[in-house]
This record gives structure tokens, C-alpha cells and sequence, in this order.
């Protein structure tokens, strides 16, 4: 057993650091730490350097252009990007539809779409949960039918982050209705331009449009935009869902915004005193940092298994829960940090202005990160998802 | 020992429960929301009519009421129905300063409906410290910056404390004065507030003040106010989590997740349960923190600081279970529970934090 | 609303407290608030002053021989009592078994076994648990076959409390093992000295034997016994239960136990101050006594509600809940306040000893009652079977 | 960065696990538990014979081990079978006093299984606090009382801490001295321990000690010493929390209520899902303490600190929902679950609890 870096991993890490001195500007990642919403131009900016690095793609193998990093290599790349607050590459592409083209897509497929992804020529977003489904995936009512070379799709999609910057959706359908739910699911590439389909925003309360609702209409797609068999498609969900769970933990994204807490904490007075000094909230800040701590050493031991073989099942759900837990925390300990300056509503996305914040700590956006971020406990399979397939693999049932 | 209300009091509550029901609903919340200050008058004004204004006041203030009862009552049906409007900064905290330094003719004009005001008291560093006034007055002519002033953009005079004499923290020393609106030298940056309504910077640079009561005596009044104040709060919070649960409850049993209502799920069923334990608590914390208001200050303060602590606690475990509890769609802003929780949530950056409190309370209770 | 108590109220309070100055002996109040175990003589001495006085049975009509006391009077009584580390009332003949005769018994059964309830001449404990059944109360096994004018009764009954000191038993059996679960049982009063009885002591983890196993061979039990008709059993047990729970928040315990932590924080020094002084250990002290106000209120409310004709029913279950955690909360405290002194091993119950305890502040036996309490949450009723009932009551299901 | 054990630490993990498997029972601890002293000395003996004293000296010292992850994984293996027997105070916590002090040849008798040590430097008003000393030593004569003493009956020798110059809280002035057992006014007053084994409290009237190490410069000795304890005692509560877990799952997937296994209780399956987390979390911490125990000073004790915090947050976790979900039969002492309960709620009060280690990681990281 040894906690400490090889030679080998300080070296990559240098190079990281070299890399993001070099090429992250100072306005994009004052954005990114004060929690600013980042425009197409901004994430396509940061998509296109990473590809120019080759470091695109950590989990991609050689041959498609990833960058093959071992489970310690891309702990490290996550953790220096947290930290220098990176913009957050966007996944949908590159971590969820990549791995099932990969393994599951054909080889026309292959060819057309993987490049088109590294070089951001295309955007994806992800046509999974429906209204009325939630957590129970299986139960989609989105219909493709067979009519000639086409699917003629109907119904709705919900959730669709940065659907109204995408071209490409990849998407649930159902194409037998006859079956049991989890049987008859296909999994469908669909332009966005395509006649049919509608993009409706969903306002969150935090005030942010990320995330959308899709319409589709009679909308026409060629069958071989198919991936994998028809009907076959809850496997490559399934499949999907395990790689979606990559930097599952956050720890990067806690560890940045502990920082940011205790910086805050620093500048705070409370009683004539710096806030950090309240032994109430020192106390607070402390057992989140301890419970971090481990979490960081949970992950690596977690993923360093994945590397060596192991595949992430009930572990990724572990990360999931605590690693949401964790940062709720943190959120939480942000609001509370900055006191009566949590109250303003500072929204840049909602009001298209650039005001100054109206106070000393660049506090603005905590609240709203607060409420934005009771999201992470929800999507992506809930906390109570996962805690049920915990359970499940441990006791059976 | 008595928990019942009076004949009075369950008349109030009933007709103002009709009337928020009636009159408020999201149309008229989002037009709060989005107007120009965060104030509805006509709201305001027939909330006037009703004598809920009125109600806040002692009868030598030239009120009816003026019992942590009646504004705990009052409150916590405006937290019930979510009633985005500054009844507590405007017409409660601002108007108990003023019952409190005798200008009983403002204080008619606000039962009245007539008048809109802002309290101008916390300062960028003062955090929840009541104490720390760092603006300074010289002969009445105001030099400084307040933080966060809620309303300050309706209100048609601001209340501003400022130190006329001794340190930052020092409770003696401090005054209180009205600032015109359109004062020389006075600034409001007006911005909105998440949980709605609006407030605002205020910058103070040689602008004129007229005395308020006596120099150098206002933290008694502050202290007084604020201290209601906190009883209102922590009522109006009452009241949301209230709506939060129903909400809550309502959708468990309602929303059907594989072919079955949630509420059935038993991990679901036992954290609702544990939440309307927590309900009961809130209920009573606010109850003691209302009905011991005219008691000794000490029995006042240590209920007071109870309730805040507490609120704070049952309220944050209130907002995000219901979030978490409903999923996706509570994250979305159209939804009622969204605004629900963000009032929750922020309330307890309102006249002392949860840990504030918990501070207050170890100081009378364990020294 | 008045949170004050009345005139009469007060003139109520000053009574008791001159009762429990003149009656309650210091030796037998250092007793239980240093948590020694109380002999039967202890008990059966404190039952008689009470019943000398008039005061054995608040909850008894006044036909009967009780007290009548409204519901504020009780908790002033109950507050007052543990305030002054007054032994608790064994409940089972008085609280539990004699509402149900009352509402049940025939006229020879009231009028036989109500009055030796009061004088204290019969011991009552109860048969309700069984190995196996746990929170699943209607599964019980332990069977009552006729035979002319007498049951004979073959089975276990668990977790008796006092069983070794009672000369009867109210239990539970069953009469018809053929229809439904809740159907089919009695509800039987059996003499413990009769034959083919065996009580065996439940050693419990903190060295205490308060609770027993309860053994029947082939008893023979006579028919009038039977308490109410045949089959009928569940009925009368239910009506029990919900009567069982009277001072069901433990609002007096928790109160006396939460000054006791306060004392012993007084006394003991950490980093050169006394502990109480410490933030951390105040602010957890400062946090239950809020919940504790807080219930205490919710006591009240919901007590003088049941007065007021209103049945406890899913508040009760509330009660139960909240005053369990607070209770273990302060037993939680109380161990840590005392630092390496939880440790000792002090228990007379099992080493028959008296010796003074080795530390300064009275610490023996606070780890032993933190571990002794974890059964308030798991007897009568588990949490988890009242946060069933609250949801089922609240959301139907 | 490798989490796996070396082959030697697998083998070491494998032939410990095999003994302690065959060796341990109720039936070997029930004897331990009620014997005189809590020492069952064929086990003692059995264990250093397979070298696992040795593990806890560096080869300078004439131990084949020493390092923190080698003495984690020792008192892993003896948390996971629930031994009772004072390895940790006896060997590991008096031990590492002598072997940095230098007296090599009674650590020698120590690794051969032929020496009982007790460590007595807590007082009764001490607390956790290391560097509270009354005790005071003047010319090597004795006078004051050590409280908690753990294994001082069975022990041959005492090391007893006392104050040569300084007062009660300073580092610097504590000096250690061995003591006879039969030492003229020395007083053991021996009591069972509720999670096994026995401790004293230790009255000193004029006794006659014999100096360890240099005058005045014992506390680094004990806080050294203290720090590998610390991490000892972490590691032999995740082995019992692992028990505690184990068997509770067993019991949910066995136990039938209202006609099916418990484990299929939503309610109760989530409540394991998060102990099973924190579990992991528990790991990790003391995968940190021991694996950091040779880095810098800083570093050690900023992981020692948050290992023992954690460890008293999980371990209360694991502890009272293991008997919670249980039910009855965990409150009884012949089920295993009771004692192993005990044992994790006890390490609580060993080289400071969850508060205490939560300050000084406080102090180490927001200064």
C-alpha cells in the first residue's frame, strides 16, 4: 500500500498544471469559480483546446484518439481542472454516447460519428427520462415506428441538458409496446434539425436554462441511425448508465468548493471575528473536509479496481450518494458562509445583464448554486436509485 | 395552560385564509415577482383594510393587536399561501421602531396602508451582529453603507441607524434617523431577492438625517423590533413549510412510479413521517416562541433563539426532502414547491442564522 | 393561548412537590438518579405510599379508586416525579391491564382484581412478545386449548419485564390457529405460581436482568379468566396498546437526564475549562434542550387535545418517535461528557456489589444506561412500526 | 499510489484471520471477559509466538514491522473477531513508550509474549488531554493519581508519567518512570471495563519510581506513542464495525417479519445501503491514518485526527443501527452483536473522542 504519488504521476500532474497555466484564460475560469453560466462559444473554446492536446478524451481508447489514461492519471486531470476551475467538459458526446458506438455501434457508425464528436462538429444531448417516468426509465412511452428506411418517432423527452445548443440527440424509443418494459426499447441517433422536433426550455429554480424539453412530431429517421439491434436497447442504456458514472464522486468539484468556502469563511466577520474562527462553523467546514478526505480515498480506491479490471457496479452508486451528499454539504456551508449577502438573486442567464455583485465576497451565486445543485440528488438515477441497488447486490431481493 | 385560540384570533385566521386563497395565487405571486419593487399594493391594500397591519400594533400604538399571538397568527398564514410582500420588513420591523420611539403618526399612516418603509440597519460587514454600526452620524448628516436593505426601493422614507458615539460593536452610541428618499448624497442599488421581493445597497455619502427617539438609544429599539420580527419569520416559516409537506404529501400519493403511488415506498413513507414529527416541533417552537413573547426578556430571548435554531434545522430538512421527495419536477421554477422552498431556505438568512441562534441560546442557558 | 400554568395549576404543583419532600426518601432518589437497579421492596414501597395517598392511578375513573386528573395535572405529576428522581410506577397492572379490564373485565373480574392491583397484593407482567415475532405481534404461537373449565396453555412469551417479581401474567395466546393472524387470539390472566410455569432471566447488554422468558408447559389456566369473549383478544390488545402509552414522550426523564449531563459538564474539565464551556459539547447540549422545549410543548398539545376527547392515536406515534431520540440523544451526551469514565464496567445488578463508583462526578453508570435505553426505540412498538403507522394514517396505503 | 497489500502483509492477514478464526469464540471471550484480570495469556502467548507483537517494532527496536499499516492491519484482524485482550495498551501503546525511550530489552521481553505492561499517565481530571499532568515526581518519588489505567492488575511493571517542573498543562516537565508493582504505597484499584478487559485507578503516596528516558521530555514519548494507538484503536473498530455490519445483513436477509425477510423493507434496506457507505468512508479513513503514519508530522496527525472523527461518526452510526435493525435480540448480552457495540461505542473514549479530534484537526487546518 502506498498513498503517494509515483514519479510517474507528479510528472503528469506538472504537465496538467503547465498545460491549464497555459491555456485556461483567466476569464473563463473566473466564470467557471463564481459559478457563471458559460456560453456554447465558451465550452466549445474549451472542447476545442483539450482536442488539440489530445487530451479530449481520458477514457477513449488510442485507437478512436482517446488519451487511454490509467484511473490515477485521470483523478489527477480531474482534480487540477476542478481546481483551477476548468469549465466542465460537456458529456454527452464523449463519456455516454462514445463508449456504446464503441462497443455496440457498427462500423459505419464508428467512422462517421466518433470523430465528429472529438472535433465538436457535432453536440449531442441525451433523449432518456420522459414526463411521468422519473426514476422508472423503463416505463418511456416515446414511439418509433417502422415505416420503409425510416422510424416516424412521437412523444416527448424531458431533462435534456443543453438541448437548445445540440444538433444530435441520442435517444430511448420504444418500438414494441407489446412487451415487458424493459423489452422493447431501441436506441436511435436523431438529428435535431429533422422537421418534427421542438425544444421547449425549462426555467430551474435557481433561475437557469439548461435543461429542456424535446417534442417529437412525426419525426423521420433513418434506420441507420440505429445503433445496435431493434429492441436491444435497454442494454446499451444499461451499459450507457455504468460509463455515464465517470467522476461520479465530484471530488474535484468539492474539493474546489471547500476552498471557496473556507475563502469566504476567511473574509467573513462574525462577532469581530473571521467566521472561520466560529467554532459552530469551523466545525461544520471541518467534518465536511474529513468526510472529503475520505471520499477522495474512497474514489481512488474505487476506480484504481476499474483500471485493474474490476468493473464499477455498487461502488459507482456508493460514490454517487455520498459524493452528491458531500457536495449538497458544501453547497449548503457556501450559503450559510456568506450570510445575509445569500438573499440577492443574481442570475446573468435570466436578467442578460452583467452587474457587479452587490457584495464583497462574490457571494451571488451561492444560493443559486445551492438550489441548482439539489439537482445532482435527483438526475442521473436518485439518491433512492441507487440506495435500492445497493441494497439489491448486497442482500439480494 | 391553554393551546386553543381565542374567538378573535380563529376569526382572523379564517378570513384571512379565505381572503390569501382567493387573492393570492402563482398569477398574482409572479407579478409581485417580477414588478419593478416586489410590491403588489393592491395586496397591500386590502391586507390593510383587513386590519392585518393593524394587528401588529398595541392599542396605545394605535393598533389591535401587538401580541407575539396576533403577528405569529398573522404571519404564518401569509407564510401559508406564499405571499411574496414586505409585510415584516415594511410594515412590522420598521414600524415597531418607530411605535417603539413614540411617532405614532407614521405609524397610523402604515396601519392605514399609506406608507411604505425600510429598515437601513445591517452593513457589509455586520453579518447578524445587531451590534455593529460602523455609518456614521455627525450632527445628523449620514456617512456610510447598509447592506441588504429589504424594500428599500418602495419605501417612501428609509429608517437608518448610525453611530453617534463609541466603537463598532458597542450597543450604546447608536441612533436611528430618517433619510428622505430623495436625500442629496443617497444612493439604493436596487436588486431582487431569490426568495422574492426586493432590497437593496444603500451608500450614505453627507446625506442628511432627521433624529429618530433619542441619540445614542437605538439599539433598545432595534433590539425590541428585531426581536418580533423573529417571531414573525420564524411563523411565516411555518407556514411555508406547512404548504411544503402538503405539497409533499399530496404528490406521494398521487404520482405513480413502477405502477405503484411513491408513498407506498417505505424509505419514502418513513422520511415523510419523520418530517411531519419535525412539522409538530416547528409548530411548537413557534408556538412558545409567540406565546412567551411577553414574558421576562430572558424567557422572551432563550424561546426566541430556540425557535430560530430550530426552524432553521426542521426547515432546511422540510425543503429538501420535499425537493428530493418529488424530484426533477421541484426543480423546476414554475412549480409552486421551488418557491416554496427558496423561502424556507432563505429565511434563515433573515435575522440570524441557525448557528447564530444556537450561540444566543448557549449564552443565556448555560452560563 | 396561554403557555402559563392556571392558579389551580400551580396550587396542583406546589402539593406534589410537598408529597414527593415529605415521602420520597433521599436514599431511594440517589438510587435511581445514579440508575441502580431498584430491589422489589423499593417498588412495591413507593406503589404503597402512592396508593395511600390516592395517587396510584391518574388515569383511572375515580369509581375505581383513581385519581381523575386532567391532562396537565398528569404531566405536572410526571414532571415533578422525575425531577425528583422518583421511582417509575410499574405500569403493567395500573396502566396497561386495568383499562382493559375496566372497559372489558366482567363485574367479578373488576371487582376482584382492580382493588389488588392498588393494594399492591398482585404483581402484574405481560405476555405479549415472542421469540420470533418481534414487531409482527399477531404471529404469536403460544397456544390455549379448552378442556372443560380450563385453558391449558403450551408456549414462550419473551422480553417479560419484572416476570421474575409478578404472581400473574395477562397474556396473549391463541384459541384458533385456523382463520387469519389477528383472529383466533385470546387474552388470558394466569397465576405465574401455577405449574408448568418457568421464568428465565434475558441478561440485557448492560449487565441488567429486568426482562425474562416466560415458559409454559401444559398450564392449566381456568375459564374465567378469560378476559372478554374468545378469539377476541386482538381487539382488547390493541385497546391496550394505545393506552399503554401514557407519558409516552418521556418528557421528565429527558428532562432530568439533560440537567444531569449539564451538572456533570459543569464539573468535568476539558482543556482547562469546564466542558460546558467547550462550543462543540455546549452546542450539542443546546440543541437537544431546544428539541426538548420543543416537545415538551408538543406534549402538552397533544395531551391536553386527548383530554379534550380527542384519542392519541398517530400523535402518539410522534411522541414515541421524538421523545425516544431525544432521550438516547441525552444518553448519547451524557456518556461522552463523562470521557474515559464511560468505560468502568459498574452494574450491582450482576456483580451484587456495592462498591462506590471510581470516578468524581457519578459517572458509573452513565455508558450503561446509554446502552440499556437503545431498547426505548426497539420495545413497545419499534420506531420503524411507528413511522409505519404515521405514514399509513397520514398518506392511507 | 497502490491500495494493495504486499505479499507479506496478505500472508500476515491471511494466517491471522485463520487463527482468530479458530481460536476466538464466545466461548474464549466469555472466559477473558470474566477473568480476573481480562488477560487470557495462552492467546497472548499464541499471538506473539506468530509474531504479531514483533509487527509493532521497527527492526531497530528488534521488531520486524512497525509501520503504521503493518499495526492497522494487526488490529483489523483482532476488531473484525471481537478479541478482548490488551494488545493495545499492553504491547503497542507502553510499548512504543519503552522502544522510543530505548529500553530495548524490555520491548524484547514484550515480543516474546513475556512481559504485561500498563501505560498510567490519564488522571482524573485530565480528560483527553495529554499534556495534563498533576502527578508530581520529586527526586523520583511519586505522589498522585492516574485514572483508567488500562491492564494495570495484570500488568508486571507500570510506566507512570509525573510532573517534574511546569505546570498542570505544560508540555514540557512530564517525565516517566517505571514502578513496582509491589511498590510501597502504590494502590491499584482494579474494575472491569464494559467492553472487555479491566482497568484501575491508581493512587501514588510516596512511591519510589525509577526514570524512563530523560527528565521532562516524556510528553513527545507519549505523543508519538499516543498517535500509533490512535491509529491502532481505528483500525480495530473497522474490523468491528465490518462484524457489526456483516452480521446485520445476515440477520435482515434471514429474519422473517410479517412473512417475508426484513431485508425486502425498503426502509431497512436503504438505512444498510448507507451504513455499507460509510462503511467504505470508515475504511478509507483508516487507510489515511495508517498509510500517512510515516509522512511529515503535519500530515500524520491532520489523518490520525480525521480518522478518529470519523470513526466516532461511523462507529456510532454502524453501532446503533446495527441494534436498532436487530431489534431484541441485540439488546441481549449472549447475542455477539451486543458486545461488538459496546466495543465500537467504547472506542469512543479512548485517545480522545470524535469532538476532541475534531478540534485539533480544526487547529491544524483553519489556522
Amino acid at each position: 500500500m502506498d498513498l503517494n504519488y509515483s514519479k510517474d504521476d507528479l510528472a503528469f500532474r506538472d504537465e496538467v498544471r503547465a498545460f491549464l497555466a497555459e491555456k485556461l484564460t483567466k476569464e473563463l475560469s473566473e466564470k467557471v469559480r463564481l459559478g457563471g453560466d458559460l456560453t456554447k462559444n465558451d465550452m466549445e473554446g474549451w472542447h476545442a483546446i483539450l482536442n488539440a492536446q489530445g487530451w479530449l478524451a481520458p477514457n477513449w481508447p488510442k485507437e478512436h484518439g482517446g488519451a487511454e489514461w490509467n484511473a490515477v492519471q485521470r483523478h489527477i486531470f480531474d482534480d487540477e481542472c476542478a481546481s483551477s476551475h476548468a469549465p466542465r467538459v460537456v458529456p454527452f458526446g464523449l463519456s455516454m454516447l462514445a463508449p456504446v458506438l464503441q462497443k455496440f455501434g457498427n462500423q459505419l457508425q464508428k467512422d462517421h460519428w466518433l470523430p465528429r464528436i472529438l472535433s465538436g462538429e457535432d453536440w449531442w444531448c441525451q433523449g432518456y427520462s420522459e414526463p411521468g417516468a422519473g426514476s422508472d426509465l423503463a416505463s418511456l412511452k416515446t414511439k418509433a415506428v417502422r415505416e420503409g428506411d425510416d422510424y416516424i418517432v412521437n412523444g416527448q423527452k424531458t431533462w435534456t441538458t443543453f438541448g437548445q445548443h445540440a444538433n444530435m440527440i441520442f435517444c430511448l424509443v420504444r418500438t414494441d409496446s407489446k412487451v415487458k418494459q424493459q423489452a422493447g426499447i431501441s436506441f436511435l441517433l436523431i438529428d435535431m434539425n429533422t422537421p418534427g422536433i421542438e425544444v421547449r426550455p425549462i426555467i430551474l429554480l435557481d433561475g437557469s436554462a439548461e435543461v429542456n424539453e424535446v417534442w417529437f412530431t412525426d419525426v423521420k429517421v433513418p434506420v441507420k441511425n440505429l445503433v445496435g439491434k431493434e429492441n436491444d436497447g435497454w442494454t446499451y442504456a444499461k451499459y450507457l448508465l455504468t460509463h455515464e458514472r465517470t467522476n461520479i464522486a465530484g471530488v474535484g468539484f468539492s474539493t474546489a468548493g471547500l476552498a471557496a468556502v473556507k475563502r469566504i469563511a476567511k473574509a467573513e466577520m462574525s462577532g469581530g471575528k473571521p467566521l472561520i474562527q466560529n467554532p459552530l462553523f469551523a466545525a461544520r467546514v471541518a467534518q465536511v473536509e474529513i468526510d472529503l478526505m475520505a471520499m477522495n480515498t474512497t474514489n481512488l480506491r474505487i476506480v484504481s479496481q476499474a483500471a485493474a479490471g474490476g468493473a464499477p457496479g455498487v461502488e459507482a452508486s456508493m460514490l454517487k450518494v455520498k459524493g452528491t451528499i458531500i457536495r449538497q454539504e458544501i453547497n449548503d456551508l457556501a450559503r450559510r458562509a456568506v450570510g445575509p449577502y445569500a438573499m440577492p438573486f443574481v442570475s446573468e442567464a435570466v436578467e442578460g445583464s452583467n452587474e457587479p455583485l452587490p457584495d464583497p465576497h462574490d457571494a451571488g451565486p451561492v444560493a443559486a448554486q445551492y438550489f441548482n445543485n439539489r439537482k445532482i440528488s435527483i438526475f442521473g438515477g436518485s439518491n433512492e436509485i441507487q440506495r435500492g441497488i445497493i441494497a439489491k447486490v448486497k442482500m439480494g431481493g | 395552560m391553554n393551546f386553543d385560540l381565542t374567538d378573535e384570533h380563529q376569526m382572523l385566521q379564517d378570513s384571512l385564509r379565505r381572503f390569501l386563497k382567493y387573492s393570492c395565487n402563482s398569477k398574482t405571486r409572479n407579478e409581485a415577482l417580477s414588478s419593478e419593487t416586489g410590491v403588489t399594493s393592491d395586496l397591500w391594500h386590502a391586507m390593510a383594510e383587513m386590519g392585518v397591519i393593524g394587528a401588529f400594533f398595541t392599542e396605545e400604538q394605535g393598533g389591535f393587536g401587538g401580541t407575539g399571538a396576533d403577528i405569529a397568527l398573522v404571519f404564518e398564514e401569509l407564510g401559508r399561501a406564499n405571499v411574496v410582500s414586505p409585510f415584516l420588513d415594511s410594515a412590522l420591523l420598521s414600524g415597531r421602531v418607530l411605535a417603539a420611539a413614540g411617532e405614532l403618526d407614521r405609524v397610523a399612516d402604515l396601519i392605514g396602508g399609506d406608507l411604505q418603509l425600510a429598515l437601513a440597519h445591517g452593513e457589509p460587514t455586520s453579518r447578524y451582529d445587531l451590534n455593529y454600526v460602523r455609518t456614521a452620524s455627525v450632527n445628523g448628516i449620514l456617512n456610510g453603507r447598509k447592506a441588504v436593505v429589504v424594500n428599500a426601493l418602495a419605501s417612501d422614507i428609509l429608517i437608518v441607524s448610525a453611530r453617534t458615539s463609541g466603537k463598532v460593536y458597542d450597543e450604546a452610541g447608536i441612533s436611528l434617523y430618517f433619510v428622505e428618499k430623495d436625500a442629496a448624497g443617497l444612493n439604493i442599488q436596487d436588486y431582487a431577492l431569490i426568495a422574492g421581493g426586493h432590497a437593496a445597497e444603500v451608500t450614505l455619502d453627507n446625506v442628511q438625517g432627521s433624529l429618530i427617539g433619542e441619540e445614542g438609544k437605538g439599539f433598545a429599539l432595534l433590539k425590541e423590533a428585531y426581536a418580533i420580527a423573529t417571531v414573525a419569520q420564524c411563523a411565516e416559516t411555518l407556514g411555508e413549510m406547512t404548504a411544503a409537506t402538503e405539497l409533499t404529501q399530496e404528490y406521494l400519493v398521487t404520482r405513480q412510479q413502477f405502477g405503484r403511488p411513491i408513498a407506498t415506498f417505505q424509505a419514502l413513507a418513513h422520511r415523510m413521517s419523520d418530517m411531519l414529527i419535525e412539522m409538530e416541533q416547528a409548530r411548537s417552537a413557534v408556538i412558545r416562541a409567540a406565546g412567551y413573547f411577553e414574558s421576562d426578556e430572558r424567557t422572551r430571548d432563550i424561546n426566541i433563539h430556540a425557535a430560530k435554531n430550530l426552524m432553521g434545522r426542521a426547515g432546511r430538512l422540510i425543503a429538501e426532502e420535499s425537493i428530493q421527495m418529488h424530484g426533477g419536477i421541484a426543480m423546476t421554477q414554475e412549480y409552486e414547491l421551488a418557491h416554496i422552498a427558496k423561502r424556507i431556505t432563505m429565511a434563515d438568512h433573515r435575522f440570524g442564522d441557525t448557528d447564530y441562534h444556537l450561540e444566543k441560546f448557549m449564552a443565556l442557558t448555560q452560563s
